[in-house]
């Protein structure tokens, strides 16, 4: 009981962090084209827009498509 | 339940597709915010999508079975 | 047994389908490059051709190979 | 021993995102050495896509909190 | 039965490589027809596909050793 | 127990065929821009510098990665 439980929240841990490599790789070519010293300012607003934006996609095409079904 | 778990399945690869080529077509550079056209351009970017996978599979179906009749 | 039979048929589909999803993503980005509020008759064209030549390419491989291989 | 290979799991795929990357902006045309340059734009580069990895995470976290939020 | 299905799973993975690349390479443009030119371009850069399949396998192997022995 | 060996044997060489396919794929459109007669001298020189600067790069990575552990 207790190993399953631990399994479980390893690998919720594990999908949350698939998602968040997925994101990082999508967005990262689309926000930096150099590599600086540091995270500019701007690198890292694209980077939040970026994630922002794909789910306001995501969430809208998931909405639809339930709608759809209807 | 197993018909549930793929369709559940089909309807997530359809998703991500449609979200991954619609997001690259529709929000270029994503900006601060997801207006109006932004969101217009997403609708109908799905139905376009949608209509391309009709066609790729009428094509491909039809390809097919031409293949096999022509194995015989 | 019957159960058996409905898995088969469904992992049937389910393939059938991961193909479609396969060639939709190879040549939307080769056909559609803004969007329209209707499928063009071009772009359907260009859709049609390039799953027609992806797999004149696949089929023209494998006999290759399989040719190779005697 | 599966938290282990959880992490080694986690551990490999975040080497391969990083070297994908890193790999396409430090080293966009191979040559024959692997120089001083190179080693450094690496080092940079790895360490700024663990920077781009956090700000993702933190955005990523904070909106699903947002919308299971508004969900109530 | 083994041997046989991995065979055939590498030969699946090195048939879906060479048509990914060489249809990029050859038909950047599908047509409505595969003519004489596509099939012979799609027959060299299928050679020259497995020309690079074992320049690489030959300098991965070396490598790995060279890494191997400086370990020891 | 023979079998245990050979499917081990067997799966060492899948990882590595599968290791080959990968470092093709990423260095084959760094490196072959058209389809000659021949691979040219240049091309084939292209490919080994891929796939050492590749491996480089990974083991510069690793390396990091470990040192940061401690």
């Amino acid at each position: 009981q207790e190993i399953a439980k631990f399994i479980e929240t390893e690998q919720q841990k594990a999908k949350l962090q698939q998602a968040i490599h997925n994101f990082t790789s999508i967005c990262w070519p689309k926000c930096i084209t150099k590599v600086n010293d540091k995270l500019g300012k701007d690198e890292e607003q694209c980077l939040a827009n970026c994630v922002e934006r794909y789910l306001d996609c995501n969430f809208q095409i998931i909405k639809s498509l339930e709608a759809a079904k209807k | 339940q197993v018909k549930q778990e793929l369709a559940v399945a089909q309807a997530g690869e359809l998703i991500n597709k449609i979200n991954d080529n619609c997001f690259d077509l529709c929000i270029p550079k994503p900006g601060s915010t997801f207006d109006k056209s932004d969101k217009a351009c997403v609708s109908k970017c799905m139905e376009r999508y949608m209509d391309a996978w009709n066609v790729v599979s009428k094509t491909y179906i039809a390809r097919m079975k031409r293949e096999q009749e022509a194995l015989r």
